[in-house]
């Protein structure tokens, strides 16, 4: 019980962090942002290239992940985003050209990092063992505590700080944010820029312990959207909450379902399903239209 | 100026499972290159350069078709690929209508079983390396219990059901066989829990990608299990060692069909070669050399076959020619009757590996037929 | 009484419509000047060519004797120009201090920010009780007194104001009419007040346009107008 | 002369808000009928209840006697009880006449399948609905703009367009959200008087909700006054005006507004 | 009595050529219709045995075959869903028709339609609570979809879990009383050409049908759905009917090209159709241009012929292929097709 509950919680935190990039993105431009796994590989392999490559240390290779990052976001939404939102007539369009992002960072990635598995070494070594009750490796702890303090300290910057607080009402009413004097060309960028940041920070994050390659972009993406439809898309609070509950239903799931063989994620999806049906805009969304 | 001899190669090549097809598309034109540069190989009366002709079919079996479509097209006999099995069976009819030899390196036995004809395994099966795996550390480690875990995917669930009945076959105890994941997590600690808590003594990872075997023998490790990890697929050293570490020490794979005591100077000089030309080696590419190898040395047994696959069928049962790239006087032959009734597979060395520190040790190396 | 807005000649498309066919109209420092016209009459569309929401297609507006046509919103703010708009699109999901904080995001002293966040509190205060309740669910006319304290935050030197009245119950716009009246008087602030509620816009203002499908129909002294046969058959319903 | 239309007790709750509390009022066949109050008052949504686009927390409304609270939306709408919206609500990226012939859906008599097929009986109605359509958009004075893009009209446009869209459904209940809000003094009463020949021509009842009091006062045959969810006052038009409740609530002593 | 005209503004049709009333088949229209028939059914097949390309019959029976499916998603846009799951009707056709011929014995051509309506009782099983969703949420919920159907496929019992289907035989003779229509697959020399004729003789008729529907009432109650449902739902419409209709013949749509291409590759695993097979159905109308019935025709069409033309530059293939989506979506972001908008719509 308490393993389930460990693993839940480590799984819910970071996936609590890919999630709240993408919702972030979402809520700003309306943009569903399909790039989301590949700046999340992207992430990683940055990461790796700085502390296995150039043999510096974590920390460093996290920052780098998240200033070459926060650069990919911000040229993405300046130079793509706001070009087609502007002139396409269905918002929909943007799906295409995150469609095309997606693919773009894949061949960039398969082009400049290869198309091999990568790592970089522990962290921390240990195993931390309650009785055997309770079993949990020092760096997923670490990584997990990590991932917390990330969540905690963006919702402090987007809830205080006057960034925050102008990427909130532009997301919640543009043309109310552009009449108290934001500019919302610049903090789209700056908001973009912070989510693709985070999905560059979980890579760099995970990379030390389920390392990084080319195919865990799509499957990231869509694990990230499953989280904001539990939560609701484009709620902060949602995407948190969506993170956390995808991560103990599939601790719980493998755990419980493990004798009946491959039925955890057709489990999760069909209790989606339902829910949806019930509450078709997440746990604490708005409907959307 | 030599004639040209084309040689496909249909597999993936970009995307999440890119590496698979690369380290194939690699070795083939990295062993191409160097061959030309001996002034190409004499078929016949002819001295041709080999030229590589390559379709990433996107791991969609649909691309699949149109490249096997393709080099139909570019008059193309022989081709190496496709990398999965949809793949390997959706191209099964166009290979089979415009008379084009393919070695897939997928391990569905209707490919190379009568009445399908044109298909050649590449490789060894993990239905011929598991028996052997098994055979070998019951006879070693006294393993007696078994437990089986493999990715929700078509490869690996294959994989994973013809490795329980060869240990069912073997008399070994299957105490876990149902556990599966996706192959997108990122913790494996709960799919391996009730695998470990059935206490096997093997634990054996079934069709296993790259990028799952480190986590999951360090998830199975930080639980407390001591036995024994085992899979059938060829994995990466600098992988394990990078995404294990230590704990990856004794993890039992099958290796590229050549290992430090077995390679050539020929392999060696590949191995170099392949490095100059894309910066980094593969070790999969000790075995994914092979095909490309064994069509132009059967087109030099016969000529005809260049544009003949039934003359190339007949030659194969009797194909005989010696191998360069291992030492002593290993043959190139085509074996696989015992498994599919007819010869429809390259005859690889078995070698089977132990990781060690960083590196992988030979721990027996074996002969399918 | 120097000229502090002038708006001169201004056209105004959207897509199709022909919003602005020519509208002059102009502002004096300390004055309060009410738009009045029909829906659709196009006296939003004036706000938000001030603003620079919309591009207006010709004419020059200048604020301050400064060019204000082809400035930036975010920069228009900074010159001391704050807007109420349309249906007053608070940010529903702040609380009201969080609402009334982003009024004040273009000044960055934080001492002067907080007396102006103590002086508005002191004049609505209703929005003190309120003040760390998310805006989405105030009522309407609690929603009207923070977005014109949110637009104050700014320390505006002109306040534009559009429909205030809108959604509000009569005991309630005349909360508001009062605090308009106050805040012009008090803070030495210049309103431009666009108002369906005619006679009310008529009673608090100084100057008033009429404006009918994208034109001046008629302008003057708010109380002359309010005499005005044309007003009020137009605009004031006749008796009633 | 049994009342076409009854509301009989309707409460509508959001949560802890009523927006209509316990009204009931009588609509007889062909009447014009004027429901008025401040804003947010519940005059929205007591038409949304009639039209049943929500369902009521309490009460019912009766359409000849039989309970259409509790029916989906198109099928109220198919027993001939229409709606238009407070908002220009139109198809925006149709031209009008593209409008008005969609919103001919329910005098079908061939079914999607025929009209697929093109059977003369889906090409005989499509015949019947393309020229309903010219009649409606020439009653409503729109010929001109017949071939434009709804999302190109003007405000008052759009709300003719609206009740032509209401028109095309055959309604015998029309119901006008703000069907003069955008108009000024002289369209007002043009408008003023197509309803009236509405109800004369076509014998359609009306139900409306409007602020502009002038049109109100010379359109309606009587009047509802909604407060706060209530009913408050029920009259001819000369009766409320005089009716001291909703001069409080509503209409505003003039002196109280200027007397600051 | 006049037809009803839809004035050329609103681009319904393809190319909204000036004269043409999509309700009717006018002259210019008729010649158009002609010429693209004769195109497929005539020009393409002695092109290609002039050329010698025949490699192209197979890339041109997968882009009528895939156009099929992206027919049936762009009908959901036209309802105003983004659908990305039309992989696992795909999917699910597939199999229906892989299951009824490998253990029932049914004729391929049987199944076929088969497969379709499997997959629109599938839909409407599955669209009634989901058709709820709007905007991203249903693009999202769609996406989940395709993921369940492989999974599903992989659990399941009837579809033979990984291991797949294969070795399906060729379609068989298709007679009507007695007379042969369509002959035995396995006897011809090359069943290539025989597959291409099918496919696109499909898909004509899907397009055919496609441009029927909204040109019809049912195609303006799409639209009016699309536009605003409350609105439509007060003037009558069965929304939520409607709604699922839409998507259960969005749905054959998918198994009917999932079917077909069974029966070229002879073979069906769970991963035949994937997440990567619906986010390209998507594409294809994107790019064709969401406001065109021909749209996703031309978007499958350049898509995939975009990827084969760059079958030459290797390593770089993905790189430029997502550089000239990019690149088209910001020349163009309302679709290809809007290209004939300026020309032709002169506004
Ligand atoms: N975003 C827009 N797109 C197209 N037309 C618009 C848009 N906004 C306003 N219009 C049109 O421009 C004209 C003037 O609109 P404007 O909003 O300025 O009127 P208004 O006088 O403020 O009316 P109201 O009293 O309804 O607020 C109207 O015909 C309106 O329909
Ligand atoms: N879906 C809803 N959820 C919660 N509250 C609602 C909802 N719809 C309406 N209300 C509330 O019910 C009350 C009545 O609203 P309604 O729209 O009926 O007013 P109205 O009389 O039409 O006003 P107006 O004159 O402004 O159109 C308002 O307080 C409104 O906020
Ligand atoms: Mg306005
Ligand atoms: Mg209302």
């Amino acid at each position: 019980m308490e393993q389930i509950l460990a693993n839940g919680l480590y799984l819910g935190a970071q996936y609590a962090l890919i999630a709240l990039g993408l919702t972030l993105i979402f809520s700003l431009m309306n943009v569903l942002n399909f790039a989301h796994g590949q700046m999340y590989v992207m992430g990683g392999f940055v990461t790796y290239t700085v502390v296995a490559q150039f043999g510096l240390p974590f920390i460093v290779g996290l920052l780098a992940s998240a200033v070459v990052l926060a650069v990919i976001g911000a040229v993405c939404e300046r130079f793509l985003f706001r070009t087609v939102i502007k002139r396409s007539k269905r918002e929909e369009s943007t799906m295409l050209l995150a469609a095309g992002i997606a693919f773009f960072l894949d061949a960039v990635i398969l082009l400049v990092f290869g198309e091999k598995q990568r790592g970089v070494p522990k962290i921390v070594d240990g195993v931390f063992n309650w009785d055997m009750r309770l079993i949990m490796p020092y760096d997923r702890i670490l990584i997990g505590a990590l991932a917390i303090a990330m969540v905690v300290g963006f919702i402090l910057f987007m809830q205080y700080s006057r960034t925050g607080r102008a990427m909130r009402a532009l997301a919640q009413d543009r043309m109310a944010a552009q009449l108290m004097g934001v500019d919302v060309d610049r903090y789209s960028m700056i908001g973009f820029a912070l989510g693709a940041m985070l999905a560059g920070i979980v890579g760099g994050l995970l990379v030390t312990i389920t390392g990084i390659n080319l195919g865990m972009g799509g499957p990231t993406s869509v694990k990230a959207f499953l989280m904001i439809m539990i939560g609701g898309a484009g709620v902060i609070s949602g995407a948190i909450a969506g993170g956390f509950i995808l991560g103990m239903m599939e601790s719980i799931g493998l755990t419980l379902l493990a004798a009946y063989g491959d039925v955890t994620y057709l489990a999760i999806f069909a209790t989606l399903l339902v829910f949806l049906a019930i509450r078709p805009q997440g746990l604490m969304g708005k409907p959307w239209g | 100026e030599n004639a040209t001899l084309k040689i496909g190669f249909v597999g993936v090549t970009s995307g999440p499972a890119a590496a698979w097809g690369i380290s194939n598309q690699r070795s083939m034109e990295t062993r191409a290159a160097w061959l030309n540069e001996l002034g190409g190989v004499q078929i016949g009366d002819t001295t041709y350069n080999i030229e590589i002709v390559a379709f990433d079919d996107q791991k969609d079996p649909k691309r699949a078709i149109a490249g096997m479509e393709k080099m139909a097209q570019d008059g193309i006999h022989y081709v190496v690929g496709p990398n999965v099995d949809d793949g390997a069976a959706a191209v099964r009819p166009v290979a089979e209508q415009n008379g084009i030899m393919y070695f897939p390196y997928a391990f569905p036995k209707e490919l190379y079983t009568a009445p399908a004809s044109n298909a050649i395994l590449g490789m060894v099966a993990n239905y011929q390396s598991g028996p052997a795996i098994y055979k070998h550390l019951m006879e070693t480690k006294g393993v007696k219990k078994v437990a089986f875990v493999a990715a929700n995917e078509s490869d690996p669930l294959s994989q994973r059901d013809s490795g329980v009945e060869a240990a069912k076959a073997l008399g070994l105890e299957v105490v876990s066989d149902s556990v599966t994941y996706q192959v997108d997590t990122t913790d494996f600690t709960p799919v391996l829990l009730p695998v470990i808590q059935s206490a096997p003594d093997l634990l054996v990872l079934s069709g296993v990608s790259p990028a799952n075997a480190p986590q999951l023998i360090r998830s199975a490790r930080e639980l407390g299990y001591t036995g024994l990890i085992s899979t059938e697929t060829a994995q990466d050293a600098q992988v394990l060692q990078e995404g294990a570490g230590e704990l990856a020490n004794g993890f039992i794979s099958v290796g590229g069909a050549s290992t430090p005591e077995l390679a050539s100077d020929a392999m060696k000089e590949f191995v170099e070669r392949y490095t100059a030309m894309f910066g980094e080696y593969n070790d999969e590419s000790n075995t994914k050399v092979y095909a490309l190898e064994y069509i132009i040395e059967t087109l030099k047994a016969n000529p005809a076959a260049i544009d003949n696959v039934e003359e190339f069928k007949k030659t194969m049962d009797t194909f005989e020619a010696a191998n360069p790239f291992m030492v002593g006087d290993a043959k190139l032959t085509y074996v696989g009757t015992s498994s599919f009734g007819q010869k429809r597979q390259v005859s690889v060395p078995l070698v089977v590996n132990e990781f060690q520190n960083g590196a992988f040790q030979t721990l027996f190396v074996a002969k399918v037929d | 009484m120097g000229q502090m807005l002038n708006f001169d000649n201004v056209e105004l498309f959207y897509d199709h419509v022909y919003a602005l066919k020519g509208v002059s109209i102009d502002l004096n420092e300390g004055e309060t000047v009410a738009l009045i016209g029909a829906n659709g009459a196009g006296k939003s569309s004036i706000l938000r060519a001030i603003t620079g929401l919309r591009k207006i297609k010709s004419g020059r507006i200048d604020f301050m004797g400064e060019r204000l046509d082809g400035t930036a919103p975010a920069d228009i703010v900074r010159k001391g120009i704050a807007m109420v708009p349309e249906g007053r699109r608070v940010f529903p999901f702040m609380s009201v201090k969080d609402n009334l904080l982003m009024g004040a995001f273009t000044r960055s002293d934080k001492a002067d920010i907080a007396r102006t966040l103590d002086s508005i509190l002191t004049r609505f205060p209703r929005l003190k009780e309120r003040y760390n309740q998310q805006a989405g669910t105030l009522s309407g006319g609690e929603q009207q007194m923070m977005v014109i304290g949110r637009a104050l935050m700014a320390k505006p030197r002109l306040l534009l104001l559009d429909e205030p009245s809108l959604g509000i119950a009569p005991k309630l716009v005349q909360d508001i009419a009062r605090a308009i009246v106050a805040i012009s008087r008090d803070e030495k602030v210049s309103v431009l007040l666009v108002e369906q509620n005619s006679r009310m816009a008529l009673s608090i203002s100084n100057r008033a346009y009429a404006l009918s499908t994208g034109s001046v129909v008629l302008s003057g002294e708010s109380k002359a107008l309010m005499n005005d046969d044309r007003i009020k058959a137009a605009y004031l319903g006749g008796e009633v | 002369m049994t009342p076409i239309l009854q509301v009989k007790g309707i409460t509508k709750r959001y949560g802890g808000l009523t927006a209509v509390n316990e009204v009931s009022f009588d609509v007889a066949e062909g009447e014009i009928l004027s429901v008025i109050g401040p804003n947010g008052a519940g005059k929205s949504t007591l038409f949304k209840l009639i039209s049943s686009f929500v369902t009521p927390t309490s009460g019912e409304v009766l359409f000849k006697g039989d309970r259409i609270s509790g029916l989906a939306p198109h099928q109220v709408a198919r027993k001939g009880v229409v709606r238009t919206f407070q908002e220009t609500t139109i198809f925006r990226s149709m031209t009008v006449r593209e409008n008005v012939i969609v919103a001919h859906h329910l005098r079908s008599r061939a079914s999607l399948l025929g009209f697929f097929l093109g059977t003369s009986l889906a090409r005989q109605d499509e015949a019947e609905f393309g020229a309903s359509a010219d009649g409606i958009i020439d009653f409503l004075g729109m010929g001109a703009i017949r071939d434009e893009l709804a999302s190109n009209l003007p405000q008052g446009h759009l709300r003719a367009l609206g009740m032509a869209i209401g028109l095309a459904t055959n309604p015998r209940i029309l119901l006008l959200d703000e069907p003069f809000a955008g108009m000024n003094h002289d369209e007002t009463m043009r408008m003023v008087g197509l309803v009236r020949r509405l109800r004369d021509e076509r014998g359609v009842t009306v139900l409306l909700v409007e602020h502009d009091m002038p049109a109100v006062m010379k359109i309606s045959d009587r009047i509802v006054v909604i407060n706060f969810g209530q009913k408050i006052a029920e009259g001819t038009p000369a009766e409320i005006q005089s009716n001291e409740k909703v001069i409080e609530a509503y209409l505003g002593s003039e002196d109280a507004a200027i007397g600051m | 009595m006049t037809t009803p005209k839809i004035p050329n503004s609103v681009p319904t049709s393809f190319g909204n050529s000036a004269a043409s009333r999509p309700g009717s088949l006018g002259p210019a229209r008729l010649a158009g219709v002609a010429a693209f028939l004769a195109l497929v059914f005539v020009a393409v097949p002695l092109g290609i045995a002039a050329s010698g390309r025949w490699d192209f019959y197979y890339t041109l029976t997968s882009v009528a075959l895939l156009s099929i499916a992206s027919a049936g998603v762009w009908l959901t846009f036209y309802i105003g869903r983004i659908n990305i799951g039309q992989g696992a009707y795909a999917l699910a056709g597939g199999y229906v028709s892989a299951v009824l011929i490998t253990q029932v014995g049914m004729s391929f051509w049987l199944t076929l339609p088969l497969a379709g309506l499997a997959c629109a009782g599938l839909a409407v099983l599955i669209g009634l609570p989901i058709l709820r969703l709007r905007g991203v949420y249903f693009a999202m919920v769609t996406l989940v979809l395709t993921e369940v159907a492989r999974l599903s496929a992989l659990a399941l019992p009837v579809t033979n879990g990984a291991k797949g289907i294969t070795s399906i035989p060729l379609p068989g003779e298709l007679s009507v009383l007695g007379l042969t229509i369509i002959p035995d697959f396995a006897t011809l020399e090359d069943p290539k050409l025989a597959f291409y004729l099918v496919a696109v003789a499909l898909m004509c008729l899907s397009y055919l049908a496609l441009w029927r529907i909204v040109n019809s009432r049912l195609g303006h109650l799409c639209r009016s759905l699309q536009q605003n449902e409350e609105l439509a739902a007060s003037i009558g419409v069965n929304t939520a009917h409607l709604r699922v209709l839409a998507y259960a013949i969005s749905s054959f749509f998918g198994g009917v090209a999932g079917a077909m291409f069974v029966s070229i590759s002879q073979s069906i695993y769970p991963s035949s159709f994937q997440v990567a097979d619906s986010v390209n159905f998507m594409l294809n109308c994107f790019l064709g241009g969401l406001g065109y019935v021909f749209g996703p025709m031309l978007g499958t069409l350049l898509l995939y012929f975009g990827w084969d033309l760059l079958f030459t530059t290797g390593q770089y293939q993905m790189l430029i292929y997502s550089s000239a989506m990019i690149v088209l979506m910001l020349v163009l972001p309302n679709g290809l097709l809007s290209l004939f908008d300026r020309k032709g719509g002169g506004k």
